[in-house]
């Protein structure tokens, strides 16, 4: 029983810790938030050479043969840097779905690819109507002979505009059943009638309208069973929330880190602002949130890991707290910060943003808790 | 206890309302100083031909010399019906104003009151430093004499519309031996003078409301003084006194929030409608009006004090520092009701309200640091209100 | 316009608070608890003597003649004085309800008692269901003749074992619609078939089991008509309400002016406690509280006392803000005193226990912020 | 990462978990010191047998010699089985114990610790006075040397269970001269030595667990001085240490929100059900449950660093206070989940849970004021922790 990092984990972070600080630093960040792509190939490269891109993947097909732990581990580093780009898009969308449920010719044709950096992948689940439950998912795509044609929209995908391809949730079937009739199908982002529109965000991250207009897509391209997505979908969209979950943790103590020094050395009535009470109270505060985020998603990131029973509850508490808890951090770090904290030239303020959007990404708190609450029969 | 207008007052509001519902464009959500100058010019100008540019003023000043009461329910109808206040003009009318008013020699009066009530002259602020924030006495831009001028050197902070204005209020040490509250002085400064260069401070919603504004000998004529030499610490005290006893905002929170229940109850039938799919989210509403509806009285019961004659005392932090923090959770509460759609800025065809709500979230972290920390008012609230000693 | 007291309030107010500083110090409280009656019939006849018993009766039968608004302020300083005893009972379960709604010969046969103290009264509204609306009432009683024959049990009904009548809300009819088919009845407390146990309360006050076995009480004293009893217990209902919001702020203003005293005095690490910020700002959120609570309460009280349109709406934002701050304003309350306050022997505790019973009495924040809620129609 | 049990943790959980399920009675609401140390006699016999009731001793002295992470295994179990806990006895063997472990002669090692670990001798602790609370190094309970005895003189305050116990450890002044901290020894004293009083402390729950102690001319004789004389400060500090550390309670919590949410599930079906008439309530449980098992990692954490060898440091800090507001928080939210009925006293026969939950939301005031304030708590995450300078 040990809720420590592995010798092996502590030594990645470290080493990304301090590659991201130097291949990563403030100034890329911002350039990326106006940049078009909204990422530098040459750290995309550079991510892929420390074998990050195929982390989970097995060695046999060019990734490092790490596991999701780990992954939740350099993601914490990325929320730390901020990272611009498609990683996460890219676990989530194409790796980790590959890696569990996509077939041996799945595997063959995109993992080496998704490991060297090559393919960048997203997951193409939320629609106008914003939801992340099997209702959510009401585009559709009729199947005719060995294709699939898909058409409709689907809007708030991160990186859809720089993504060979996207694993896109369809309807194939209506019924009462919600959760009956999803199809998970990896579509070439490059397929005739598909058009991405970038939206401008409180993240400053990437996120796209992308329309389908007759889209065909083979059917061997279905991850998984036609009709039979969801379980894949609603594991993945787990994930997805224990990956947001450690980049807000990652967030957080950046932020955290950041207002203790500012609070260290900022000095106001003849001392610094960090030996007024009020200050060190909410900063005691602060470390808190950022611990008690933290250890509870690496909880739910092991149970889900290690398929316990308890993992669906664990992911839904873990993104309920890390929502509430790194808000609270950064309303925090703007307020110790003060007026410096509000401009946009000071870092701070890049931290704060981003909160808002990792905390709506796959769920807000209210969507958990509510989860959390059904879990208990209540 | 009456909360019902007397026979006066109630023709008073209906004056107000008949001329807003008559003159009044509609304030638009995410409206920049420029563009809300540029729409609002004809009402500024039918506002100032009544006085009511500058409610508090006294008449023969030009303003209109409305009592407290009088002045809150004029607060209160603009807010109600989100008649746009001339917000570019609000240092000038609020704070510079009054300030000249009490501190100023009559020809300092005749010269610049004119034009703030005409709108013509744009006024900002120099007070902070970024040395000297919260802690503002502190401040070290110097005013040397030098003949019948002083030359001004240092860098002031969050000068709001600087890039606009044609006047600065300016807090400059005057006596660097004596005692940090006691060397300081009350300068007009025009900001054309040369040495004076204001540079752009784009805030974390990415608008540009604030400067720097950098001073390399300014010369300031000794007659743009308001009060004596050295005593501008309690000059410009005046100003922020005025400006924390403005009590609009509280007044207009009640009208935000029902603008988004009725949002809320509008979309309530869209597959996307946040009621539907976040089953508290009617219950976060109904503490946000609660909330809004303590600050309406917080408010009110302010005005009733000066209606009585009454000098508030830390009844002004306590507003400030309540309503401040409301506003953030009133911000939050809206990117709920807006669900995924939350994130979409200004500019985002698709943002909810032109994405007004989603700037909101942002710019409302600066009204808890903004006009005095919350960290600030409290230790007022505690210090000068309940007694309690200094650390 | 004016949230201000009236001269003949602030008289009131003043004389009031004299009177029960010298008539109703702490030990009179402390006595209380224990007593088995809960209250001294002394204080009882010099409150009577001050003309409070019948402050809202006309002075045709004996009252003060003054209006609901002036009881509140009146309330107010019994809630800071912790005031015992039947007094809000009488006029909620009394005076109120026989001046709005009672007939002549009521009014006749008790008003001028209860103006004079020689009678207490009661409202018997809540069962062992213990709601506040409507199907609340189901307590059944049958009309036979010119007689009503009620049978079942009443619970948390405050002073029941000293009053003098009780009026009981009965169902006497059953039907879809839960808010027909109720009467109030005014049953005299000797009738045959009446119990009374005492409850063990956190608040110390008296509340008590009330068993009805075949009590039979003539028609004559229904107040109202029968089966339609509602509209006027519903406004009772708000006027209690609005009554222990006012109980509630005179409790929070004592237990913090206690609090702000206790800070000036009480010295550790060689300074008085009130100067660590940490205690400044949770003196001045208690005050901001306190303050907020009074002038919502004040608000809502006029808006009733006026029949505004919106004063149901403002009852229950009333009730459910003086609920909530209240909590905060008696917590930091025992913060702050650290472990003197959690003595027994110390004052502070009396505030913080009353304060979780008046807040439960006519319907917790929950209760009534759900109401605000179904009136904003959402 | 890793929280399932190594083969050698599950193998001793199991061990844990066959002995309490064969052995220990259950914990029932609302008992007092006394009826628990009657009811759990012979259980705490046999705990003693396993040296299990010292579980952090080691085997030389009696113990149980556990290592961090077993101990957190067997407090979790007891938690989880609602097995009780030796209460009267943790003052012994949870901070007497530990000290005279560390700090006593072998002489005090055997006149003392088998006392404790028989459940024979109760002990108590003398440290808080009337004026030395948060700030306890001002204490001034004075010991004046005469002869081979110490003469004490003075008062405490707080003693948990002084009035049944047999010794106490208490903090005297043996120095008035020297600076605050350095002028302090720790004694053993005899509780029914001639000269010293307990009067009872009844908290605001109406339970009697505290004493004052008053010393009029106490004689201690000189050997009951635990480690040298004026260094009794960091004497006492191992003892809070001790007492910081132990994260027993942070384990009980998610079991304490089960039962809640246990019993709201059971009555839901009531017409008093509070799930049915309070729609807020089942996510007001399940932020508890959440909150409770944030607890249950920072407690997680601390098992994790000591099993590694690794010293907390704000560590436990965090888990106090983090603790101690949760509790308030669970407590609050049982007064929900029982309505009207919350307000139900113990002694009353209708009262859920025998009263006990209407008692800990009166109790667990004390949790954020006792064993160090939540203001001291987050002084010393600031301070200590985070290395913010002292003001």
């Amino acid at each position: 029983m040990d809720l420590g990092l592995s010798e092996e984990q502590e030594l990645l972070k470290n080493f990304a810790r301090d590659f991201l600080e130097k291949e990563c630093p403030e100034n890329v960040v911002r350039e990326m938030e106006e940049d078009e792509k909204g990422y530098s190939p040459a750290l995309w490269k550079g991510m892929a050479d420390q074998g990050w891109c195929g982390l989970i993947i097995p060695p046999e097909q060019g990734g490092s043969g790490m596991g999701f732990l780990d992954l939740v581990v350099l993601t914490e580093e990325f929320g730390r840097a901020l990272v611009p780009g498609p990683f996460l898009s890219t676990q989530i969308g194409g790796a980790i779905p590959l890696l569990g449920w996509g077939s041996d010719a799945q595997k063959q044709a995109h993992l080496a690819k998704i490991a060297s950096g090559e393919e960048v992948w997203t997951l193409a689940a939320t629609e106008p109507v914003a939801r992340f439950d099997a209702e959510g998912v009401q585009m559709e795509a009729k199947v005719e002979g060995d294709k699939l044609v898909l058409n409709g929209t689907k809007l708030f995908i991160r990186d859809a505009h720089v993504a060979d391809f996207m694993l896109v949730a369809v309807r194939t079937k209506k019924g009462a059943n919600a959760e009956d009739g999803i199809t998970l199908v990896a579509v070439d982002a490059k397929s005739a009638g598909i058009s991405t529109t970038a939206l401008k965000t409180i993240g400053s991250d990437k996120q796209n309208e992308v329309k389908f207009e007759n889209v065909s897509v083979p059917k061997a391209n279905v991850i998984g069973e036609v009709d039979k997505g969801w379980p894949i979908l609603n594991k993945l969209l787990l994930k997805a929330a224990i990956l947001e979950s450690a980049y807000l943790v990652g967030l957080a103590q950046m932020d955290f880190e950041i207002t203790i020094n500012y609070a260290k050395e900022r000095v106001q009535f003849g001392r610094p602002i960090g030996s007024f009470q009020a200050i060190q109270h909410k900063c005691a505060d602060m470390v808190t949130d950022v611990d008690g985020a933290r250890f509870l998603m690496y909880r739910a990131a092991w149970s889900l890991a290690e398929d316990e029973p308890d993992a669906v509850q664990s992911v839904h508490m873990a993104k309920a707290w890390c929502n509430d808890a790194t808000r609270r951090v950064v309303a925090h770090g703007q307020q110790i910060h003060g007026g410096i904290g509000f401009t946009k030239d000071y870092k701070i303020q890049l931290y704060f943003r981003r909160q808002k959007m990792a905390d709506l990404m796959w769920g807000d708190a209210d969507f958990h808790r509510e989860l959390v609450a059904q879990s208990l029969g209540v | 206890m009456d909360l019902r207008d007397s026979p006066e007052e109630a023709a008073f509001r209906r004056e107000v309302v008949d001329f807003i519902e008559k003159e009044a464009p509609r304030s638009e959500p995410g409206m920049t100083f420029e563009q809300l100058a540029a729409k609002g010019q004809n009402w500024f100008k039918q506002m100032a031909a009544r006085g009511w540019i500058a409610p508090a003023w006294p008449k023969e000043y030009g303003g209109a010399g409305m009592s407290q009461i009088q002045q809150f329910i004029f607060n209160e109808e603009m807010a109600m019906h989100r008649a746009p206040r001339p917000a570019h003009l609000i240092i000038g009318l609020g704070m510079a104003g009054p300030t000249i008013i009490v501190h100023g020699t009559e020809e300092q009066k005749q010269r610049w009151l004119p034009g703030m009530l005409a709108g013509t002259d744009i006024w900002c602020q120099g007070y902070s430093e970024p040395e000297a924030g919260s802690d503002l006495a502190s401040l070290r831009t110097r005013a040397v004499k030098d003949g019948d001028d002083y030359v001004i050197n240092g860098q002031k902070i969050w000068s709001t519309i600087a890039h606009i204005a044609k006047w600065m209020i300016c807090l400059a040490r005057t006596d660097a031996e004596a005692p940090k509250h006691k060397g300081i002085s009350y300068f007009v400064i025009d900001m054309k003078s040369p040495g004076l260069d204001v540079r752009p401070l784009t805030n974390m919603a990415d608008t540009h409301e604030f400067n720097e504004v950098f001073f390399d000998n300014v010369r300031v004529p000794k007659g743009n003084i308001v009060g004596e030499e050295n005593r501008g610490w309690y000059v410009g005290m005046t100003t922020l006194d005025f400006e924390r006893s403005s009590v609009g905002s509280a007044v207009g929170m009640r009208q935000e929030v029902e603008e988004m229940i009725e949002y809320a109850i509008n979309n309530q039938d869209k597959p996307t409608s946040a009621l539907k799919l976040n089953p508290t989210l009617r219950l976060e509403m109904a503490d946000r009006l609660i909330e809004s509806e303590v600050g309406r009285m917080l408010s009110y019961r302010i005005a009733s004090m000066q209606g009585r004659g009454l000098i508030p005392n830390y009844e002004a932090s306590v507003l400030k520092v309540y309503s401040a923090e409301l506003h953030q959770r009133i911000a939050r509460t809206k990117t709920k009701v807006m669900g995924m759609y939350a994130q979409l800025r200004p500019g985002e065809p698709m943002a909810p309200y032109m994405g007004a709500w989603c700037h909101q979230y942002i710019r409302s972290i600066g009204y808890t640091i903004e006009a005095g920390t919350s960290e600030i008012q409290r230790n007022i609230i505690a210090q000068r209100g309940l007694g309690l000693s200094r650390d």
